[in-house]
């Protein structure tokens, strides 16, 4: 893999691996295009450097993910592989990275293991992990609301588990308490009882760290109960909501949530540019993980700028304690756990909000991502 | 008039080449017997006419129609009734049901004139297919063939596996059966059976006719019986 | 009169309503071909069935060889001698006449738990010994779908002969087969009867064979043993003509 | 805290979700039952019954000017199922009729990869769902709490669509018929019933009972290509606790595992994922042939 | 033994012996990328996974559904050991010979367990138990987060073994092709002795006819059993080998999709050749890498070549190269019946 230094110029070929099937595709689809669309700008740019990229579909399987990072390392020589949607794919391609001393760019997994207990020195993440985009939702609750009466309902799996954790952590650390818990499985399809149980606690605030199909269907079998007018608040963490919004239409409710990235914030001129040259490009407005692919295109783009060279040696001083601009702000690469952190997390309350088909932010307030980033806890 | 007639048949189970062009002419109303060895290729004639293993080659006519080609439930409705060598019932239908399910409502055979020449199944009528002995098992074939009201009855070792008293009283029935116009076509090992209620015979020998004629004539062919049959040598005392 | 070789005691077996075995006690000697006959339904196969275990009565023992073994398995029972022929063709379909015969005797010789190894030579030789037995050793290539329903039957008689049993149950043997072939069958059994220890229960529609090879008639019906004899007392017997022989015979 | 009121609500949400099971599962039981097929591709006819009606009535769709268009599309959704079942039946599913249960399985493993993914070409990953009926988007009062009345009428359709096949199968010439064609085909044909016309009947039937459990699941839970995958072994296992090819068996399993799920859920939580599968195993080991399936003696 | 078995014998040991010399020199041949060679270990871990499942179906005749459990209990044993958090064994556990046979012995374990119930009861049902418990397995291990990782799974990184002087890294292509190869053929070699030993005679009477083994005195359940520990053990060892390729563990190696990649294999190959199941293994990676490369729509067309073969192919690849026609359907017969009416030639096959 690319460890031959050539400068600040050539080509630097990018795999990137996401699923691209399956219920995973409607994150992976996104970063797909995201990456697309960074590379068609750096090279229609004057930039001496050019980015190929190669997608691959990892199924939402580690299986086959590894088996198309191997195939992307060892038969197409790509230069760092980026994407991955789901920690577990994540967690064995990052393995399997530093066995081939290849750089790895997580841009959409949100799983904090990489990062801490499972961090190497070719693993980065340019996006916020879960626990960073959890406090922040937890701060922006407190914020947001007058109730103390929590009640989880959870998708019981890793992801699941470790966002509640977080949650119900930083909200006791607040002042509130805990009523009810309910962990349904994954793709359940019938939530009537986590439903019931949940409005009989009478709960201020609901929280689920659900998402897609799973909250799709929640929502819906909510609405039969009347449950979002007999609940105060309710909180969805899984970090993106406009899919659900988009497949509900008028059957979605509001909600306070956190997002990694909504196309309207902040209101710069950056981002600006990289709607329009979205919407030009896809003929539809940007979700958050196309984002974020796209930002850690141009990480990777800064970090060779920065080191002068492409090799993986380079890249990962390159990265190290970088700053660069993305759509949504400024990311800072920590050298201490190779994990970005954010200047602006994006939470607030959505709802319907004026010329969109879906439900936006009707009232935004983010969180400085430096304030929820715990100290490095990483052996690299 | 015959009622049917296979022409020059070869069959076939997959590859392997079981029926040698058989051929057998069958007037309405008589009683015929197809004897031979094990495996001569009997029962394969009589599932080669109902279509269960069609030919390949050669031709079948039933009642003056040529029925080759067809499936074999209309071949049936034509006016064949089978009563198979493995007995082969409904199991999991009781034995009314297993008569109903066939039964042909304007046919000449109703559920209890059946009844009454086997007494055995009204005894057992609420009884599933599957638990009843292989004596009873065999009654009903027989009852689920005569209820759909056929013209050709082909009836492949009716005799099978039924007690003494049971295989005369069949004799007889099938005698009233033979009474009433019904053309039999009937396989046996029981030659004795067979020779009581046939008129003629047809000896297969592997895939082949290998002798027609009379059944007066076949008593007392003493070579062709030692030959394809080697009856008497059987019997004891 | 030497120990007998199965011993039944009071064997019942009801299936709802029906009680098709009825307070059976009886018992086997060696020195006897043993018939069981009656009327269909009268409970024959099921009689075996609970000898065999692979129906357990509603109550009553079977003893072989002195030992209860009305609470063992099949395959125990067969390790102890007793072996079945069954009255519907039940073979190893797609195996070789070969290795439908060769099966059974593995299953009774100390190899059975050879994982890697190959057949012994007497346990070929042995097969060969059955094949030729029941004359199967023209076709003992053949796979077993593949033959008629008479060839079948007589490689379910060899099955049944090559556990090697001291007490073998028959279920019509001679059912679908042609007379040749039933004559045979008739000499086979009473061969091996007088000739080696293994003694032979049957059950028989045809009535000739039975009072031709028989010692010992039992006649069941309705699941009740109504007579028990000679073939000349059950001949005479009248509620066995009546019930079961239809006046003529 | 469990009270006598929570018990009573979470078994009539368990008969509720129970209902939906059932309708997913009966067509694979009388496939089973009557053909001896076991049609992998069932979880797959389901699905297309969801996204059938969810074209038909979503914006643009067929009958989306139409007033009461969701009802239209109860019965226009699955008969277009049934049409594929009956295409896939004729071309497809009749050659192996007479093979083993496990070619059947592959075959129609084949099957749910082609129509799966073929809807995942065809209309995308994206989620899709369906506002609930106008007419019916309302609470009943059910010991003192708003329950949604959408399912109470999936309790009335379950349970009518059980006692309408329990008739028909039961108690009429035809569901003899049906069964005799089951138990021996070849017989059957033999004996004059038009077998290849009672298979593709059954065929359609079963694949029409899918496409209703599909179009009544479209408001309840979220449209996705692989939701048929996710359905299918959830099927199996209700169809074998009650007893392959027993309707009975199918009603009593799904109602089973819905009410005891929900049970789960109040007193055993934990427990909650493997209830299914436990209770499959438990019911093979002490009742093989399910709750409902006869055993005929050897 | 006559003198054509002794023929046919002597061609299969040259056959074999030639194929194992070809595997031998297969990386210094150079045709082979180290990609590709990834995917030849890829193809023969399957392989081994199909050929213990094979072992149940293709020669006792039991369809199971779930042997995934063993797989994925070989997967994790491995697993949790190298991981260190099996804290009551020996720390010699956490290396990976020792590992590998911990691993194999619990699958073989968890394989008695299970099996025990699954025996009780047979064809169809038995396929479901198989199912149900395997995924009882997979639910427990899903949500078990503290030990198991949950959905994520645990990271699998062999250390290089230092064995006597020489030092095998098993990240390394190469040497973990030899050492997968090394215990393929012993596994092949041992399951051909078994299949063609009295055993195995008495498994294929069971396959045939499991009521009428009991009556030639065939202890069925004891020999169902046996077969399904002997399968389970194969089972797990392929799941060792899997994870260390795969850098971690996750409880998706003890799913039923898992469960039904050796199903599709066997019938893809030929589960009534022995080397069907190898073939099937090759075909199935090959076609995955060949068809993934094409569209990301790949079972699509997994799917449209599965449904004619099995048609058309019912003894799988090995059928197709014997030149056994012997189709499910004959294509010409299948072809006229969708024009006319005409009977396909279907036989009535009862029983
Ligand atoms: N399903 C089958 N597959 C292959 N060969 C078969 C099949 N059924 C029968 N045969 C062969 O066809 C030949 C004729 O068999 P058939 O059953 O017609 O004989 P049969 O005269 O009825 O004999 P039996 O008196 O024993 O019933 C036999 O050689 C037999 O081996
Ligand atoms: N599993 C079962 N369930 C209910 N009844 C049964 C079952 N098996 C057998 N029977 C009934 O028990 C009685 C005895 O049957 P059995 O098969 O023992 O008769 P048999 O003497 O062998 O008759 P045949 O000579 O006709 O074979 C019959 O009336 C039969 O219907
Ligand atoms: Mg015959
Ligand atoms: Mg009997």
């Amino acid at each position: 893999a690319g460890n031959q230094g050539n400068g600040g110029s050539g080509t630097i070929s990018v795999g990137h691996l996401a699923a691209l099937s399956g219920p995973f595709a409607t994150i992976g689809n996104p970063s797909r295009d995201g990456a697309d669309l960074a590379a068609k700008q750096i090279n229609n740019s004057d930039s001496d450097i050019e980015i190929d990229v190669t997608h691959a579909d990892t199924e939402s399987s580690p299986e086959t993910g590894v088996t198309k990072a191997r195939e992307l390392v060892q038969q197409e020589n790509i230069d760092v592989l980026m994407g991955f949607g789901s920690s577990s794919v994540a967690k064995a391609v990052s393995e399997f990275a530093n066995t081939q001393d290849t750089l790895m760019v997580t841009t959409i997994a949100q799983t904090p293991d990489i990062t801490t207990s499972g961090c190497n020195r070719v693993t980065f993440r340019t996006a916020s992990n879960l626990d960073q985009l959890t406090t922040a939702l937890a701060q922006t609750t407190d914020e947001m609301t007058d109730g103390t009466r929590i009640a989880g309902i959870l998708p019981d799996y890793t992801f699941g588990q470790q966002t509640w954790e977080v949650y119900q952590r930083e909200m006791e650390n607040l002042g509130a308490e805990v009523v009810n818990e309910t962990f349904p499985s994954f793709g359940q399809g019938d939530y009537q009882n986590e439903i019931q149980e949940t409005l009989n606690a009478d709960p201020d605030i609901v929280y689920t760290s659900m998402w897609a199909g799973d909250l799709i269907t929640f929502i819906q079998q909510a609405n039969g109960f009347d449950f979002f007018e007999q609940i105060p608040d309710f909180v969805a963490g899984s970090g993106a909501i406009t899919d659900v919004s988009r497949s509900l239409g008028s059957d979605m409710q509001e909600m306070i949530a956190v997002d990694r990235y909504f196309f309207q914030y902040p209101d710069t001129e950056n981002n600006q540019q990289f709607v329009d040259a979205w919407q030009s490009e896809y003929d539809e407005i940007p979700v958050n993980v196309g984002q974020e692919t796209y930002a850690g295109v141009y990480g990777v783009l800064e970090a060779a700028n920065a080191s002068g060279g492409t090799s993986t040696d380079d890249l990962i001083s390159g990265l190290e304690g970088l700053e660069w601009q993305a759509p949504e702000g400024t990311k800072t690469m920590r050298a201490a756990d190779h994990q970005a952190i954010d200047d602006n997390i994006w939470t607030g309350r959505v709802g319907p909000v004026d010329d969109l088909d879906f439900y936006g932010f009707t009232e935004m307030l983010p969180v400085d991502g430096a304030s929820v980033t715990p100290e490095p806890d990483c052996d690299l | 008039m015959s009622i049917l007639t296979v022409d020059d048949i070869h069959t076939y189970y997959g590859q392997s080449h079981v029926l040698h062009g058989v051929s057998l002419d069958i007037e309405s109303g008589e009683s015929v017997a197809l004897l031979g060895r094990n495996g001569a290729g009997k029962t394969t004639t009589l599932r080669s006419i109902l279509g269960m293993t069609p030919p390949r080659e050669g031709e079948i006519t039933f009642k003056g129609e040529p029925i080759d080609g067809l499936e074999p439930y209309q071949i049936a409705r034509r006016g064949i009734g089978i009563v198979p060598e493995e007995r082969r019932v409904f199991p999991e239908l009781t034995v009314g049901d297993n008569i109903d399910v066939v039964m042909d409502d304007d046919g000449e055979w109703s559920k209890d004139r059946v009844y009454d020449v086997f007494p055995a199944l009204r005894e057992h009528q609420d009884q599933l297919g599957g638990q009843l002995s292989g004596g009873q098992q065999q009654m009903l074939t027989i009852a689920r063939a005569l209820v759909t009201d056929p013209d050709l009855l082909l009836l492949d070792e009716p005799s099978e596996g039924l007690a003494p008293n049971i295989v005369a009283d069949l004799k007889s029935l099938l005698s009233d059966v033979l009474d009433t116009g019904i053309t039999v076509l009937l396989t046996e090992q029981n030659t004795e059976f067979a020779f009581d209620l046939a008129e003629r015979a047809y000896i297969l020998s592997k895939g082949d006719v290998a002798w027609r004629g009379d059944i007066e004539t076949l008593q007392e062919s003493d070579d062709v019986i030692g030959k394809y049959l080697s009856v008497g040598a059987v019997e004891v005392d | 009169m030497s120990d007998p070789l199965l011993e039944l005691d009071g064997l019942t077996k009801r299936f709802g309503e029906l009680t098709a075995v009825d307070d059976v006690t009886r018992s086997i000697h060696e020195d006897d071909l043993t018939a069981l006959i009656g009327p269909n339904g009268a409970g024959k196969t099921t009689i075996y069935n609970l000898m065999t275990g692979v129906l357990s009565p509603t109550s009553g023992s079977v003893r072989f060889m002195g030992e209860d073994v009305t609470d063992l398995e099949p395959h125990e029972r067969v390790h102890r001698g007793l072996g079945r022929s069954y009255q519907v063709t039940n073979v190893f379909e797609g195996l070789s006449v070969r290795r439908n015969i060769r099966a059974p005797i593995i299953a009774r010789s100390k190899q059975r738990w050879n994982l890697l190894g190959s057949t012994t030579e007497e346990i070929e030789s042995e097969t060969d010994r059955v094949l030729d037995l029941v004359g199967l050793g023209d076709i003992e290539d053949t796979e077993c779908s593949a033959l008629s329903y008479g060839d079948k039957r007589r490689v379910e008689i060899g099955v049944s002969l090559a556990t090697d049993p001291n007490l073998v149950l028959l279920d019509e043997p001679t059912a679908g087969m042609n007379p040749t072939e039933t004559e045979r069958m008739v000499d086979l059994v009473q061969n091996l009867d007088a000739e080696t220890e293994q003694s032979f229960f049957m059950t028989e529609h045809d009535i000739e064979i039975i009072f031709s090879i028989a010692s010992r008639i039992l006649v069941l019906d309705r699941g009740a043993v109504i007579a028990d004899g000679t073939p000349e007392e059950i001949r005479q017997n009248e509620r066995v003509q009546s019930a079961y022989l239809g006046g003529e015979a | 805290m469990v009270t006598l009121d929570s018990i009573a609500l979470a078994i009539v949400s368990g008969i509720a979700n129970g209902m939906l099971l059932f309708l997913a599962a009966v067509g694979l039981t009388l496939i089973f039952g009557v053909l001896d097929v076991l049609n992998f591709a069932h979880g797959s006819l389901y699905m297309l019954g969801a996204y059938f009606t969810y074209f038909l009535v979503s914006d643009g769709g067929l009958l989306a000017s139409l007033p009461g268009s969701f009802w239209l599309a109860l019965v226009v959704a699955p008969l277009l199922v049934a049409l594929v079942g009956v295409v896939m039946e004729r071309f497809i599913i009749r050659p192996v009729y007479d093979q083993d249960h496990e070619f059947q399985l592959l075959l129609t493993f084949g099957l749910v990869l082609v129509i799966d993914n073929g809807a995942r070409i065809l209309w995308g990953t994206d989620f899709r769902s369906v506002s609930p009926p106008g007419l019916i988007d309302f609470q009943i009062n059910l010991l003192g709490s708003g329950y949604p009345f959408y399912n109470v009428f999936l309790i009335i359709v379950g349970a009518l669509a059980a006692l309408t096949m329990w008739l028909v199968f039961e108690r009429t010439r035809v569901g003899k018929i049906v069964r005799a064609s089951s138990q021996d085909r070849g017989m059957a044909n033999a004996l004059g019933v038009n077998v290849p016309l009672v298979f593709t009947g059954t065929f359609l039937l079963g694949s029409l009972l899918a496409g209703l459990g599909g179009a009544l699941a479209a408001p309840y839970q979220s449209i996705q290509p692989t939701m048929g995958e996710s359905i299918i072994i959830e099927s199996f296992i209700i169809v074998v606790i009650g007893g392959l090819g027993s309707f009975g068996g199918a009603f009593a399993g799904a109602l089973l595992i819905g009410v005891v799920n929900s049970l789960a859920f109040l007193y055993l939580p934990s427990l909650q994922p493997v209830i299914p599968f436990l209770l499959v195993a438990v019911v093979l080991l002490t009742r093989p042939a399910g709750l409902f399936g006869k055993e005929v003696a050897a | 033994m006559t003198a054509v078995d002794r023929l046919r014998d002597s061609r299969t040991a040259v056959l074999s012996l030639g194929a194992v010399l070809a595997m031998l020199v297969l990386p210094f041949t150079g045709i082979l990328s180290t990609f590709h060679l990834g995917l030849v270990i890829s193809a023969m871990v399957l392989a081994l996974f199909a050929m213990s499942f094979n072992l149940l179906f293709g020669y006792t005749g039991m369809l199971s559904f779930g042997h995934a459990a063993y797989f994925g209990t070989g997967a994790y044993t491995l697993a949790l050991a190298l991981d260190g958090q099996l804290g009551f064994l020996p720390s010699a556990f956490e290396s990976f010979f020792p590992a590998l046979l911990l691993a194999v012995v619990v699958a073989a374990l968890v394989a008695l367990v299970l099996g025990y119930l699954c025996v009780q009861r047979g064809d169809i049902y038995f396929a479901i138990l198989t199912l149900a418990l395997s995924m009882m397995l997979y639910e427990t291990i899903y949500t078990w987060n503290d030990f198991t990782g949950g959905s994520d799974g645990i990271t699998v990184l062999a250390e290089p073994i230092e064995l006597g002087g020489l030092t095998l890294n098993l990240i390394d292509t190469g040497t973990f092709y030899y050492l997968t190869l090394a215990i393929l053929v012993v596994s092949i070699v041992f399951i051909w002795r078994l299949i063609n030993s009295p055993y195995g005679e008495l498994l294929l009477s069971i396959r045939e006819n499991p009521e009428r083994a009991t009556m030639i005195g065939v202890p069925v359940k004891r020999y169902q059993l046996s077969a399904f520990v002997i399968a389970g053990t194969f089972a797990g060892l392929a799941g060792t080998l899997f994870a260390v390729r795969t850098f971690i563990v996750t409880p998706h190696t003890l799913h039923w999709s898992m469960s039904a990649e050796p199903v599709m294999m066997t019938l893809l190959g030929g589960p009534s050749a022995f080397v069907g199941p190898i073939i099937g293994a090759v075909m199935f990676v090959g076609l995955e890498q060949f068809l993934s490369n094409i569209t990301e729509y790949w079972q699509f067309g997994l799917g449209l070549l599965i449904v004619p073969i099995v048609l058309f192919f019912p003894d799988g690849l090995v059928g197709i190269l014997r030149g056994d026609s012997g189709g499910i359907v004959d294509v010409r017969d299948y072809l006229s019946g969708l024009v006319g009416d005409e009977p396909t030639g279907k036989e009535d096959t009862h029983e």
